[in-house]
């Protein structure tokens, strides 16, 4: 056991009514001295403002309008999930995890499901599997969609908006039918699914998977090629490859940066390895290298729930479970490839019908970590675009 | 009440000018100061243009060389003013007392 | 007293040179209500129109197809909390809307909406224009300053900023028509006393300029007042902060940017000065280059003909909107919930029927259809803005200043500069 | 002095508009040396350059009136108002804002009123009695001849002047360039 020296954390002293106390122990970098010394700025974004995403706050130190340093000031919607967790069986908890990520409620559920799964050495039957992967899969597409809108309404363009909720509406409706819940869905149960694939299942879900396609080039012609969309996302928000590895980040943000990293490739799970599909990656990882990369994913994500639904195979949906679940002694990690990143599962058992510790790697959680570096000597403006290109779900970010 | 001629004219630019003066003298706001300076221009051009109803178009030709001028006074003056308070970090013409930064 | 009221009828000047002060003050009053419902009904086609291009419905609840919305906002926005933070600078944040109100309804004074119909004539008319929009900078900078917080100033920094940078472009794009109003072409070059074809800086001569030339300056010198009108309509986007040039109130970064303390009726002057300004602005680039009042090819599809067919054109209008109209009553659901409703639509419907058939009296036909004109054209820029709005994101602050002093404003100079050479070469 | 009269022109209220023009003039003169506030004192300047702006229209110089609607109270106050807005006013609000030199200013007022009241008293005969012809519609073109003319070098000389400025204000506001 190493010994953790703490030392070099200045604890930010809150006895002052100060606003720029959180920025204490930040290493800011010195004002451009070429117009007014005292022309530094410290202003409040958030926690409530209409492009943070929900209750996220960012001290912004500006010089004009440059940014100078950032500190992000979470837990305005911390509610406690993972100390939650070690009151509650492991089936009671299933629930919780649809809140924290709560536009991307199946993935989250997979997650722990399978991570439980892991823990008690059971393993779902291969068609509850293939309905996994068709929801979570849709769910990625839902996330995708709503942080295409939002991400296009920071920066100004309105109508993607409400595109994009358009289409979004035929996947809620599928999971509507599927399993009765629309946004914490609930959808599947420790050792498989709960509920079998609804008369007509197949039929929606390809009926879904013509009509969205042209939805897609319809965003894209709205975006891709639009200069002002362009010159507002080149170069906005850069993050090289080893910065990106160094900080930890996944999902979209570290694929736009080079990295080939996709947990659905690397340690496939579920009945990823199955299937046929690319794992987009950018090049420079600027915003739009991270929108290239997303709308790629989001055909991928088709690609795959097409095959998934042609090739799902009949049997089962439950493995055998038991009534009451005692996972033996021992700790697990399991992480998936959440539409946001690698979203990690650390379940420690002792024994008995609840953990003894849940931990969540949230992937906003940790890609917000990112924000500082990308908009340092950014203009404000980039700030908004930085925060909606890392697709952060406050939920998930203070769980 | 007796009819506006060019002396009413001159009178109001008179009064605006003294005005322009006593707050170049008693202010000690630089912005203030260039203001009145801009006060005293105005009644400038005010005689300028009142007498231009005498003698034809030239006073409000340079009427309107003055009113550039006061552009480009304005814009260096303004300018002065910022690199004098980035280092004086005041505004009271009184400080300036010293011919380098 | 009834000779001074009538003896202006017959005139042909603005009542404003013909100093006759009863008409001047009817005009105003006409021009100044005119343009506050024109607001409203901007208001409601503008959240129409953006819904439809979002798939949506827009307001549906006040009134058939929310035609009574705008008067329902009214009515909210004046009853609400009128708040002023404690810090602010009280008298500044108070005449602020005030200024900005001023300054856009000031400019109506001399937009010609027609050869005699316009408050006044001013021979600086242009300039007036042009000097008095800008004068709306002012109240945008008090309001910021005034409001004593972050967001208000940097709003209002940004908006001074942008819309000094965007008038010289402006500037340039505006004395390049100009020029034009005194270049007959083809040889005639006019710029000295005395010789044919003097130019003009009033809002009407420049439209009988291009009368007398027979061509709209959008096409004159080709292609170079197509790109003068093209500085002109980015550039009067920019000044009207509308998208994608808002900025000082980009939602998403600063909240509303200047505005962002005020409520109720001092935000809604804001508006009305917003909106207003950009009908504003609309009319300038109308005179100087769409013809102003003219009909489409007044000098070509010339005799009773084709006269009679361009007058009839109001009043088909109205009566196509009344038209559109009748097919809301038939579609309306026919549950006696949406009785009331549907009566409205169809009282609504008859009334521009009504005015429809009005129009098509040879009396007022004659005398409407200038404004007609005046007024379509300029209904066109709204749609466009309304367009834009749908369309493009925002841009960024550096961005914005590049396109104004970067781009725009050496094509202006530059189109100045030709404009000028072909005058005298042609 | 006679009244202008117009040809086919019937001046407004002429005694009254100057009357409250000129008055409001003065007294926003007043208040922008008056002012504590500098933000206070532009707002009256402002209003002061636009009521001067129609004592110019009233003598039959719109192109000056024009241009000083542009130029001062769109240009130049705006600048006003930007430079205020930079500098920290918190901190030099609570300055002194008056220099202990009434009697000097009082002297020079004096001494300048005096000056004036004399010369327009004695002058007043030198003033001729004729009136130019006001040229109303073609002023802007007659002023454009005379400066491309007449005053072609002066013209030349202000655009250096402005050029000048320019730069100038660049250098001063800006440390490194």
């Amino acid at each position: 056991m190493t010994e953790h020296t703490l030392t070099d954390l200045k604890t930010p002293d809150r006895k002052t009514d100060d606003p720029t106390r959180f920025l204490s122990h930040l290493e800011l970098d010195q004002p451009d001295k070429t117009f007014l010394d005292s022309n530094e700025l410290v202003i409040n974004m958030g926690p409530q403002h209409p492009a943070t995403h929900g209750v996220l706050r960012v001290i912004l130190k500006l010089d004009g309008e440059k940014v100078l340093g950032t500190e992000c000031v979470i837990g305005y919607l911390h509610r406690g999930v993972e100390k939650i967790a070690e009151n509650r069986t492991y089936t009671m908890f299933n629930p919780y995890v649809d809140r924290m990520d709560y536009v991307a409620a199946v993935s989250n559920g997979l997650g722990y499901c399978e991570a439980v799964e892991k823990l008690l050495n059971i393993e779902a039957p291969p068609r509850a599997k293939y309905i996994r992967v068709i929801l979570t899969e849709l769910n990625r597409l839902a996330s995708h969609q709503l942080w295409l809108g939002t991400h296009a309404l920071d920066i100004g363009a309105m109508t993607p908006l409400f595109y994009t909720f358009r289409d979004r509406e035929e996947i809620l409706k599928i999971f509507e039918k599927y399993c009765g819940a629309r946004l914490t869905t609930h959808a599947f149960r420790i050792g498989g699914c709960q509920y079998e694939t609804y008369e007509g299942f197949e039929r929606d879900v390809i009926k879904f998977l013509d009509f969205v396609p042209p939805k897609i080039d319809e965003y894209e012609e709205l975006l891709t090629t639009n200069r002002i969309w362009l010159e507002r996302t080149k170069n906005v928000g850069v993050i090289s490859r080893a910065d990106a590895i160094a900080l930890g980040v996944t999902g979209p943000v570290l694929r736009a940066s080079g990295v080939k990293w996709d947990l659905r490739k690397a340690q496939p799970y579920a009945a990823y390895s199955d299937f046929d599909f690319e794992i987009p990656i950018g090049a420079n990882g600027d915003t739009y290298d991270r929108y290239t990369v997303r709308m790629e994913e989001m055909r991928q994500s088709l690609r795959i729930i097409r095959q998934a639904v042609e090739r799902i195979p009949e049997g089962p949906i439950m493995a055998k479970v038991p009534k009451v679940m005692k996972p033996p002694v021992g700790e697990i990690y399991h992480s998936i490839e959440a539409p946001k990143g690698e979203l990690g599962y650390f379940i420690v058992s002792d024994g008995s019908t609840q953990p003894y510790r849940v931990r969540v790697r949230p992937p906003s959680f940790v890609n917000l970590q990112a924000l500082d570096i990308m908009v340092r000597g950014a203009l404000v403006a980039d700030v908004i675009a930085v925060i909606g290109t890392l697709d952060i779900v406050l939920g998930e970010v203070d769980r | 009440m007796a009819p506006i001629g060019t002396l009413h004219y001159l009178v109001v630019a008179a009064a605006l000018f003294i005005l322009g003066v006593i707050g170049v003298v008693t202010r000690r706001n630089v912005i203030i100061i260039l203001m009145s300076i801009e006060l005293i221009l105005n009644a400038v051009n005010l005689n300028l243009v009142a007498f231009s109803r005498l003698w034809g178009l030239n006073g409000q030709v340079f009427a309107i060389f003055v009113i550039t001028d006061a552009a480009a006074e304005a814009a260096v003056g303004l300018g002065i003013l910022i690199a004098f308070f980035r280092n004086k970090e005041t505004l009271n013409v009184d400080e300036v007392d010293l011919l380098k930064w | 007293m009834l000779d001074y009221v009538t003896s202006y009828l017959s005139s042909n000047t603005t009542p404003g040179q013909a100093g006759n002060v009863f008409w001047a003050l009817v005009y105003i009053m006409v021009v100044f209500g005119g343009v506050s419902v024109a607001v409203m009904a901007m208001n409601w086609l503008e959240r129409k129109a953006l819904a439809h291009f979002q798939i949506r419905l827009g307001p549906m609840r006040v009134g058939p197809h929310g035609l009574l919305q705008p008067i329902a906002d009214a009515i909210k926005l004046m009853t609400k909390e009128d708040i002023i933070p404690a810090e602010a600078d009280k008298f500044v944040f108070w005449i602020a809307p005030l200024i900005i109100l001023c300054a856009s309804f000031a400019v109506y004074i001399v937009v010609p909406f027609g050869p005699t119909h316009a408050i006044t004539d001013l021979n600086i008319g242009i300039l007036f224009m042009l000097g008095v929009s800008s004068l709306s900078v002012l109240g945008i900078v008090m309001a910021g300053w005034a409001s004593n917080s972050h967001y208000p100033l940097i709003g209002a920094l940004r908006s001074s900023a942008q819309m000094v940078s965007y008038e010289v472009a402006m500037g340039m794009a505006v004395v390049s028509a100009i020029l034009m109003t005194s270049l007959h072409g083809l040889g005639a070059y006019g710029v000295g006393v005395g010789t044919s074809g003097t130019g003009t800086l009033s809002m009407i001569g420049i439209v009988q300029a291009q009368q007398e030339q027979h061509v709209w300056f959008l096409f004159k010198f080709f292609p170079l007042g197509f790109i003068a009108f093209g500085i002109f309509a980015i550039a009067m986007v920019a000044e009207t902060n509308r998208a994608p040039f808002d900025l000082p109130e980009a939602e998403s970064e600063l909240t509303a940017g200047f505005h962002t303390e005020y409520s109720g009726l001092r935000w809604s002057l804001f508006m009305l000065g917003e909106y207003a300004a950009m009908i504003a602005v609309s009319s300038i680039a109308v005179t100087l280059w769409l013809g102003g009042w003219f009909r489409p090819f007044p000098n070509t599809l010339t005799g009773d003909t084709w006269d009679l067919v361009f007058s009839l054109f109001p009043g088909l209008t109205f009566l196509a909107l009344a038209a559109f109209a009748f097919v809301g009553v038939a579609r309306m659901p026919k549950h006696p919930y949406f009785r009331v409703q549907t009566i409205g639509l169809a009282g609504f419907g008859a009334v521009l029927a009504l005015i429809g058939l009005l129009l098509f009296a040879p009396p007022v036909r004659d005398r409407i259809q200038d404004i007609y004109w005046f007024v379509a054209k300029v209904g066109g820029f709204m749609y466009l803005y309304i367009w834009y709005r749908a369309t493009f994101p925002r841009y960024r602050f550096d961005q914005l200043m590049r396109v104004g002093w970067k781009v725009l404003l050496p094509i202006g100079i530059g189109v100045l500069i030709l404009t000028a050479v072909l005058g005298v070469v042609l | 002095m006679q009244p202008i009269a117009q040809p086919g022109m019937q001046p407004v209220a002429t005694t009254f508009f100057f009357y409250f023009l000129s008055g409001l003039t003065l007294v926003s003169g007043v208040l922008v040396i008056t002012r504590k506030n500098p933000v206070h004192s532009a707002l009256a300047l402002i209003f002061g350059l636009l009521a001067q702006a129609g004592l110019y229209l009233m003598l039959y110089a719109p192109f000056v009136a024009g241009v000083q609607i542009i130029l001062y109270a769109g240009g130049i106050m705006v600048l006003f108002l930007f430079v205020i807005m930079l500098v920290n006013l918190e901190r030099s609000r609570k300055e002194e804002q008056f220099n202990k030199q009434w009697l000097v200013g009082l002297v020079a007022a004096v001494a300048l009123g005096a000056l004036f009241v004399v010369v327009y008293v004695k002058g007043k005969n030198l003033f001729p009695n004729h009136i130019a012809q006001p040229i109303e519609n073609s002023n802007t073109q007659q002023i454009g001849v005379m400066l491309y003319g007449q005053y072609m070098f002066a013209f030349e000389i202000a655009s250096l002047l402005l050029l000048v400025a320019i730069i100038g204000a660049v250098v001063m506001a800006k440390k490194r360039i």
